[in-house]
């Protein structure tokens, strides 16, 4: 059940990255994030599945949708220059970017990706398997298994993510909120603004 | 070869998610388009959260909700991973949200989200200059 | 009691100190010449006293200096009299007081812009040779001969044309690149090649008489260490002294004759013997390297001399060929030979000036640059040009001039040690240096003026006359009684024969 | 957005939106025994307001959260969380120790209420936050979209010719 | 209250910064002194902390809602640190009281109260980064700490600033991801996020260095991490993004952001893996990061020399200077380390003064050319001065603070029979002392017809912060105690002399 849910997550994930319409694209990574909602009540992470479903499938959507309405939803077919050679100067890029960049951009990206997952990949060949209850992380009697058997009597809810979210991980709760905080701020600062830095903007 | 198709069976999780992770990356990587790009960072950060989920499961386990009874006989799922998603997640939107602001105000100030065109742009901004 | 007791421990330091106040007061009375001017020369005055002072101090056998900060165990700033430090000290301080009143009299007469920056800079930069000399370790000595590089960038760009920064480009470059490539490095392996607890303490006999490190790495830093010393103006690295002449004529003679340069030739002294040892050098056989190259620089730089016309680059390539000798009697390794290079440090300083003076007072007076128009300007100006004509005397070693007693002990230490090449070098390069000095002479008193020029006297402006009179007084006394240099030269080569 | 939506659509939304403010104030409530929290619940409250805006355009959207409420509610909650904090601070605890509300040297069950009464207190920290920031960044991001689109409009025609 | 010193010095710049959208709606006037306030406070808490722990020689430790570690998260200060705080608290405080004169003129009106609040946000996750003792908070406050950081680039008044910042913030989330993954590889093999609890696990059983999971993890941390600290060759990011954010932002990042993450690294490698993962789980990672910091070293003040932006040029010898951050930690000996851990200090302080200097140029001309210097030093001797004691220092002349650097780097290098590295620091100083020099005679020997751009000194508000920060590069220079700090705190390592 769990293995076709992983291969629905990765067909969407595909064609989140494919297709050219943005919106299509949003819709689907909305579906993607339900998805992967679904996954997670299949793994027994509720909370974590009721906030992607909130979060991933519902706002994250709703603002990427507002910002498309203001950006176009088209997306073009120049290849991406985020991998462009350090030494490269500016007008080599440009000749770069005349001849095939697409295809350039594309092969190098997937090179860097190739390494990656190789890296990931040798990285599973000592790892516990899936659902291993005597894995390190699952009997660390300081913090798993505390949490478990000790979180009632020392915090009180029945749910044990609240206890250790609010509670003994209290203080990275608190920089959670500091970040969304952060980013709503920083939204504010680059959004709104009155005729001068938009006039500036559209220099 | 037999092994090594029966150690990706057994840690099929992991294998799907370096699969999520691999196509969230080349998106960020590859695709000049800069919502495209902030599409393939959603994806890859979730990536990341099926890793966390994956460790903290126990065969047979059951939500960290102790509903089912006391803690020494339910196998209870690890909730740290939960809470680190959590906190995650929330990272995630946050990130997200500020490169669709960072995104409308290119748009505004180059009239484009085309990563090469702004390129150009620029380049014809410092030949400008000089 | 006290204070003397203070004064005797921080006597560099004080030294260092006067030039800087010097400095704040040439700033604060920039707006008043005459009193700027005053307060230059009082300074100079007064600095050369405390130097007579230490060096009568040091002769009386009491030890002078103390560390004045310690930045990391190991690299401090501080100071220590000693022979050779007293020597180089004298020579820079004293002709410090005959170059002021050249200064006043040229800059004066040519109405330079800039001239309180021309004469802070300057005091910096005796501020500089004053910590160097007294330094007594080698971090302090490279901080202070950075410094001096650093201070007199301002003086060689002076006039700020294309010329001007054309030649200060290539004066930072040679001197700060090779400092930064070579002189740190080797500063920094013989640190690490020191011992176990790493030190950069002068010493007599050598601060790595004793080290263990391997005869590769040691050999390395001591030619490291003389090729970062570019100062000397040992070939290849001296092409930097040539392009310093674009500076007004006070800075090339103070400072192009004397201060810079020596500060090469004192480092290189100091590297041989207070930091390898001649006893090490010795054993290491690297020494060679450096009278090879002090040979060919004398013979080669002699050579071009022959054939500038210029009378300003012609003086330079003179002094390229004559710090090598200092070079050659140090690197001989022969106490004698020692003597005759340390020792040359004050005539040559001495000699050189003169020339140089009087090249300025000729360009002051006549506006002539070039050899080929001198004819007969020894007429006009006869006192400018019997002070240059003892100081030609001197660079090509005949008496009764200063120039004679150092290459006497040179030629002693080569027989002593039998290099007879070295003989045939020195040999050479007298007759090179009689070829290129006394056409000069002889054009300026025996030919006659080119027509049109007016007859009569005019020599350059009194302060300038008074200066190189000076200086051609002290080479002639250096003659006399050079037992001052000799003795102090002697000590510093640790020689104990008879004295001629 | 420009288009009117239908009369079916607006009745539903706009019954809605008490049911589901009221559901968000569950969620952060049940968070103590079922998943949830202040997070969720913040998500979901914010949501209401962002149906309103969907269907009954910008300005009656952002009529229910002016932006004058949503700035000072979106830092407020983080004060109120660190504030928790700092109180247990002063209470002479660790920051975050929620036992020591109580007081010092209070009884077992008397820290117990007092973990209690802090998770409450975070949680409606984390909530406030969560819903202000959230208003705040769909509003942010909606903000004269049409005139934005419109450009575009202009530039797509720049590119066919 | 000291006890609650180590939070309180997180807490205060962060409470100013949540406290200034509302303080700021009732006076903007209060803005200002509220964020000098909380970061001298916050200077003050970091320089008392390491007082503290440099006279006991005892780590300060604080845990979390009173939870034992690593049950619950802490904090813990010890001497490499503090020194960290230090610098970065001090740097904030500076850049504070600097930024009242060209935040008024960078930053737009209605915008300036809540960049004031960013900024201080940016503080306190750089500062909450450095204190804290758990792997997972850390990543917490990076992710505060960044996104502040491209939001204050991108505040930069040309468009190019938006796409740089945009450009920090992908490359930055991917690094950010990858730490995620290092952190998660780590947790499932320790089942801890404590530093010190997986610390005593891999010392406890060292044969988990082999397992292929613990060498991912600190090959993602190392990538991550290297990506952040702007690392040649992933450097891509950081030239644009100094160069277009506005002065005030690019002060504060430039004299910390790629420090905070090298120290990161530091902590990573010590406080985490432990010293015997460099030297025997996976020695391969030494001669990858040697390489990247000795190239990074050599060539990023070689494409400096070219660059004629004066904020471009100091990115790009950022990009040499945090390789000799770098190179500390690979060398693995006191002297390399002191060496290493100096230099946050005293490229901190050289590079402050540097970009309070470009930061003057860009308030007197609107624009951060080179070409403008030309005759500075006549019309604004003291910012001059300034810029020629932090140049002597970036060269490593003699008396400065960055001649220490190199001369216990190079140290360190004999003793770990790196050779080559001696070279390689020479070579940079040499391309170090070409740009400088050339920028120097601009300044001070400019051609006589050539009309300053900066015609005046700038406000006494901005002179103040550049004057300490150049005197700071003298200080460091000339006194034995910061390089004993940065000995005593490489011994503390645990690295064998």
């Amino acid at each position: 059940m769990t293995l076709l849910t992983l291969l629905l997550l990765v067909g969407l994930a595909v064609a989140a990255v494919r297709v050219r319409d943005l919106l299509a694209a949003t819709a689907i990574l909305g579906a993607y994030s339900l998805m992967m909602a679904v996954l997670w009540c299949q793994m027994n992470a509720l909370d974590v599945a009721f906030t992607e479903a909130a979060v991933g499938a519902g706002i994250s959507t709703v603002l990427m949708l507002s910002a498309l309405l203001r950006v176009g939803a088209k997306e073009g077919r120049r290849g991406s220059h985020i991998l462009r050679h350090p030494l490269m100067t500016m007008q080599e890029l440009a000749t770069t970017m005349r001849r095939n960049e697409a295809r350039r951009s594309a092969w190098g990206s997937a090179l860097v990706c190739l390494l990656v997952g190789a890296a990931l990949l040798y990285g599973t060949i000592d790892m516990p398997r899936v659902g291993d209850a005597e894995s390190p992380a699952n009997t660390h009697t300081k913090v798993a298994e505390h949490y478990i058997t000790k979180s009632h009597d020392e915090v009180g809810p029945a749910n044990i993510v609240t206890s250790v979210l609010g509670d003994y991980r209290g203080y990275d709760t608190m920089g959670e909120t500091c970040v969304i905080f952060t980013a709503a701020l920083c939204v504010l600062l680059l959004l709104r603004q009155t005729g001068t830095a938009r006039r500036r903007d559209e220099d | 070869m037999l092994d090594v198709l029966s150690h990706l069976w057994s840690h099929y999780h992991y294998v799907f998610y370096i699969l999520l992770m691999l196509i969230g990356l080349y998106a960020v990587l590859a695709k000049g388009n800069l919502v495209k790009k902030v599409i393939g960072l959603n994806v890859l950060q979730t990536a990341v959260f099926l890793f966390y989920i994956s460790i903290g499961r126990k065969a047979g386990g059951t939500a960290p909700v102790l509903w089912e009874g006391k803690p020494e006989t339910v196998p209870y799922e690890n909730p740290l991973p939960h809470v680190l998603m959590l906190t995650a997640i929330v990272v995630g939107v946050s990130i997200t949200a500020v490169a669709l602001a960072l995104i409308i105000r290119i748009k505004r100030g180059y009239g484009t989200i085309e990563e090469g065109e702004i390129l150009a742009l620029d380049e014809a901004d410092a030949r400008g200059e000089s | 009691m006290i204070l003397a007791f203070d004064l005797l421990a921080s006597g560099p330091s004080v030294s260092i100190g006067i030039c800087l106040l010097g400095v704040l007061g040439i700033l604060a009375t920039r707006r008043m010449p005459n009193v700027r001017e005053g307060v230059s020369l009082t300074t100079a005055v007064v600095n050369f006293g405390l130097v007579l002072w230490m060096y009568g101090r040091f002769q009386a056998g009491e030890t002078l200096g103390s560390t004045l900060l310690e930045i990391v165990p190991g690299l401090e700033i501080g100071f220590r009299v000693d022979a050779l430090g007293i020597l180089f000290a004298l020579v820079a301080s004293g002709l410090w007081i005959l170059n002021t009143l050249y200064s006043i009299g040229y800059m004066r007469a040519h109405e330079e812009p800039r001239q309180t920056r021309f004469y802070s800079c300057f005091a910096i930069a005796i501020a500089a040779c004053m910590g160097a000399a007294f330094s007594s370790n080698l971090f302090s000595m490279f901080a202070f001969y950075e410094l001096l590089t650093i201070c007199t960038y301002p003086l060689v760009i002076h006039a700020q044309t294309d010329t001007a920064r054309a030649g200060a480009k290539r004066y930072v470059t040679y001197l700060l690149g090779a400092s930064l490539c070579f002189l740190l490095p080797a500063m920094f392996l013989i640190w690490q090649a020191s011992g176990a607890v790493p030190s950069l303490q002068f010493a007599e006999g050598g601060l790595l008489a004793s080290s263990t490190a391997s005869g590769f790495t040691l050999g390395l830093a001591f030619l490291l260490a003389v090729a970062g010393l570019a100062k000397c103006g040992v070939m290849p690295l001296h092409s930097w002294l040539p392009a310093a002449m674009v500076a007004p004529t006070p800075v090339s003679a103070l400072l192009h004759a004397v201060a810079v340069v020596k500060m090469g030739v004192f480092g290189v002294c100091r590297i041989v013997f207070h930091v390898f040892g001649v006893d090490l050098l010795g054993r290491l056989g690297v020494a060679d390297v450096l009278l090879y190259a002090a040979c060919f620089t004398i013979v080669v730089g002699s050579l071009v001399a022959l054939v500038q016309d210029n009378l300003k680059r012609r003086l330079a390539y003179s002094t390229i060929s004559q710090l090598s000798y200092i070079l050659l009697g140090v690197a001989l390794l022969a106490p004698a030979a020692g003597v005759g290079g340390v020792a040359h440090i004050g005539f040559h300083a001495v000699s050189k000036i003169t020339l140089f003076f009087a090249a300025g007072a000729i360009y002051v007076a006549a506006h002539k640059t070039k050899v080929s128009e001198l004819d007969g300007i020894g007429r006009r100006m006869p006192i400018t040009m019997a002070a240059f004509t003892i100081g030609a005397l001197s660079m090509i070693g005949l008496p009764p001039t200063a120039g004679i007693v150092s290459k006497w002990w040179l030629v002693r230490g080569a027989v002593e040690v039998e290099q007879w090449p070295v003989l045939a070098v020195l040999l050479i390069s007298t007759l090179l240096n009689a070829g290129y000095f006394l056409p000069i002479v002889w054009r300026a008193f025996f030919r006659p003026s080119p027509e049109g020029t007016p007859s009569g006297l005019k020599e350059a402006p009194l302060p300038c006359v008074i200066a190189l009179s000076g200086t051609a007084l002290l080479t002639l006394l250096c003659f006399f009684y050079p037992d001052l240099f000799v003795d102090l030269a002697a000590e510093v080569a640790g020689y104990e024969g008879g004295r001629p | 957005m420009r288009t009117e939506k239908s009369p079916v659509i607006r009745y539903v939304a706009l019954r809605a939106v008490p049911f589901i403010q009221l559901y968000a104030l569950y969620v952060l409530g049940h968070g103590e025994d079922g998943p949830g929290g202040g997070f969720q619940g913040g998500v979901i409250f914010a949501s209401s307001f962002v149906l309103m805006a969907l269907v009954y355009g910008y300005g009656t959207g952002r009529k229910g959260a002016p932006e004058k409420i949503t700035d000072i509610l979106a830092p407020a909650g983080c004060v109120l969380y660190a504030g928790i904090g700092l109180i247990c601070l002063l209470m002479g605890g660790a920051f975050l120790e929620y036992g020591r509300l109580a007081g010092e040297g209070a009884s077992e069950a008397a820290k117990h209420s007092a973990h209690h009464f802090g998770l409450i207190g975070i949680e409606a920290g984390v909530m406030i936050t969560v819903t202000a920031s959230m208003i705040t960044l769909f509003f942010e991001m909606a903000r004269d979209a049409h005139v934005d689109h419109g450009q575009d409009d202009d530039d797509g025609e720049d590119d066919d010719a | 209250m000291v006890a609650h010193l180590p939070v309180l010095t997180i807490m205060i710049p962060l409470f100013a910064g949540l406290f200034m959208p509302l303080l700021g709606r009732l006076n903007r006037a209060i803005v200002w002194p509220l964020a000098v306030g909380a970061l001298g406070f916050a200077t003050f808490g970091s320089i008392h902390m390491l007082v503290d722990v440099a006279t006991t020689g005892e780590a300060i430790h604080y845990s979390f809602g009173g939870w034992a570690l690593p049950t619950g998260i802490g904090y813990r200060v010890d001497l490499l640190n503090g020194m960290v705080l230090a610098m970065i608290a001090g740097a904030g405080l500076l850049t504070s009281i600097w930024m009242l004169r060209p935040a008024q003129k960078e930053i737009p009106d209605e915008g300036r109260t809540s960049y004031y609040a960013v900024f201080l946000l940016c503080c306190a996750g750089f500062l909450g980064i450095t204190i804290t003792a758990d792997i997972f908070n850390l990543y917490v406050f990076l992710e505060i700490a960044s996104i502040t950081s491209y939001v204050l680039i991108a505040m930069g008044g040309r468009r190019q600033a938006l796409y740089a910042g945009y450009s920090y913030l992908i490359v930055g989330s991917i690094g950010a991801t990858f730490i995620l993954l290092g952190i998660g590889h780590l947790y499932m093999r320790t089942g801890s996020l404590g530093m010190a609890d997986i610390l005593s696990q891999f010392q406890a059983d060292t044969s988990l260095y082999t397992l292929s999971d613990v060498r991912t993890a600190f090959a993602f941390f190392t990538v991550g991490l290297a990506i952040k600290m702007a690392l040649f060759p992933l450097h891509g990011w950081q030239p644009s993004a100094y160069t277009y954010a506005p002065s005030p932002s690019s002060l504060f990042i430039a004299s910390t952001s790629t420090k905070v993450s090298a120290y990161a690294f530091y902590r990573i490698c010590f406080g985490v893996f432990g010293l015997a993962f460099l030297t025997d789980g996976l020695p391969e990672i030494r001669q990858i990061v040697l390489v990247m910091s000795s190239a990074a070293i050599v060539l990023g003040p070689l494409i400096a020399i070219r660059q004629g932006d004066l904020k471009r040029l100091l990115a790009y010898s950022s990009v040499g200077q945090i390789g000799y951050i770098m190179l500390g930690v690979v060398l693995l000996n006191v002297d390399g380390l002191t060496g290493g851990i100096i230099h946050f200090w005293n490229h901190a302080a050289a590079k402050g003064s540097l970009f309070c200097v470009a930061g003057a140029l860009v308030f007197r001309t609107g624009s951060s050319r080179v070409s403008d210097l030309a005759g500075m030093g006549r019309r604004a001797p003291w910012t001059s001065a300034v810029l020629t004691v932090a140049g002597c220092s970036m060269v490593g002349v003699p008396m400065t603070a960055g001649f220490l650097s190199k001369w216990y780097l190079a140290a360190g290098a004999l003793e770990a029979d790196y050779v080559f590295v001696v070279p390689v620091l020479i070579a940079s100083s040499v391309f170090t002392a070409i740009y400088v020099w050339r920028v120097l005679q601009l300044v001070w020997f400019a051609p006589k017809d050539v009309e300053p751009a900066v015609t005046s000194e700038v406000p006494w508000s901005m002179r103040i912060p550049a004057l300490a920060l150049g005197a700071a590069c003298l200080v460091f220079g000339l006194t034995p105690w910061s390089v004993d700090l940065a000995r005593s705190a490489a011994v503390a390592l645990g690295v064998g002399s």
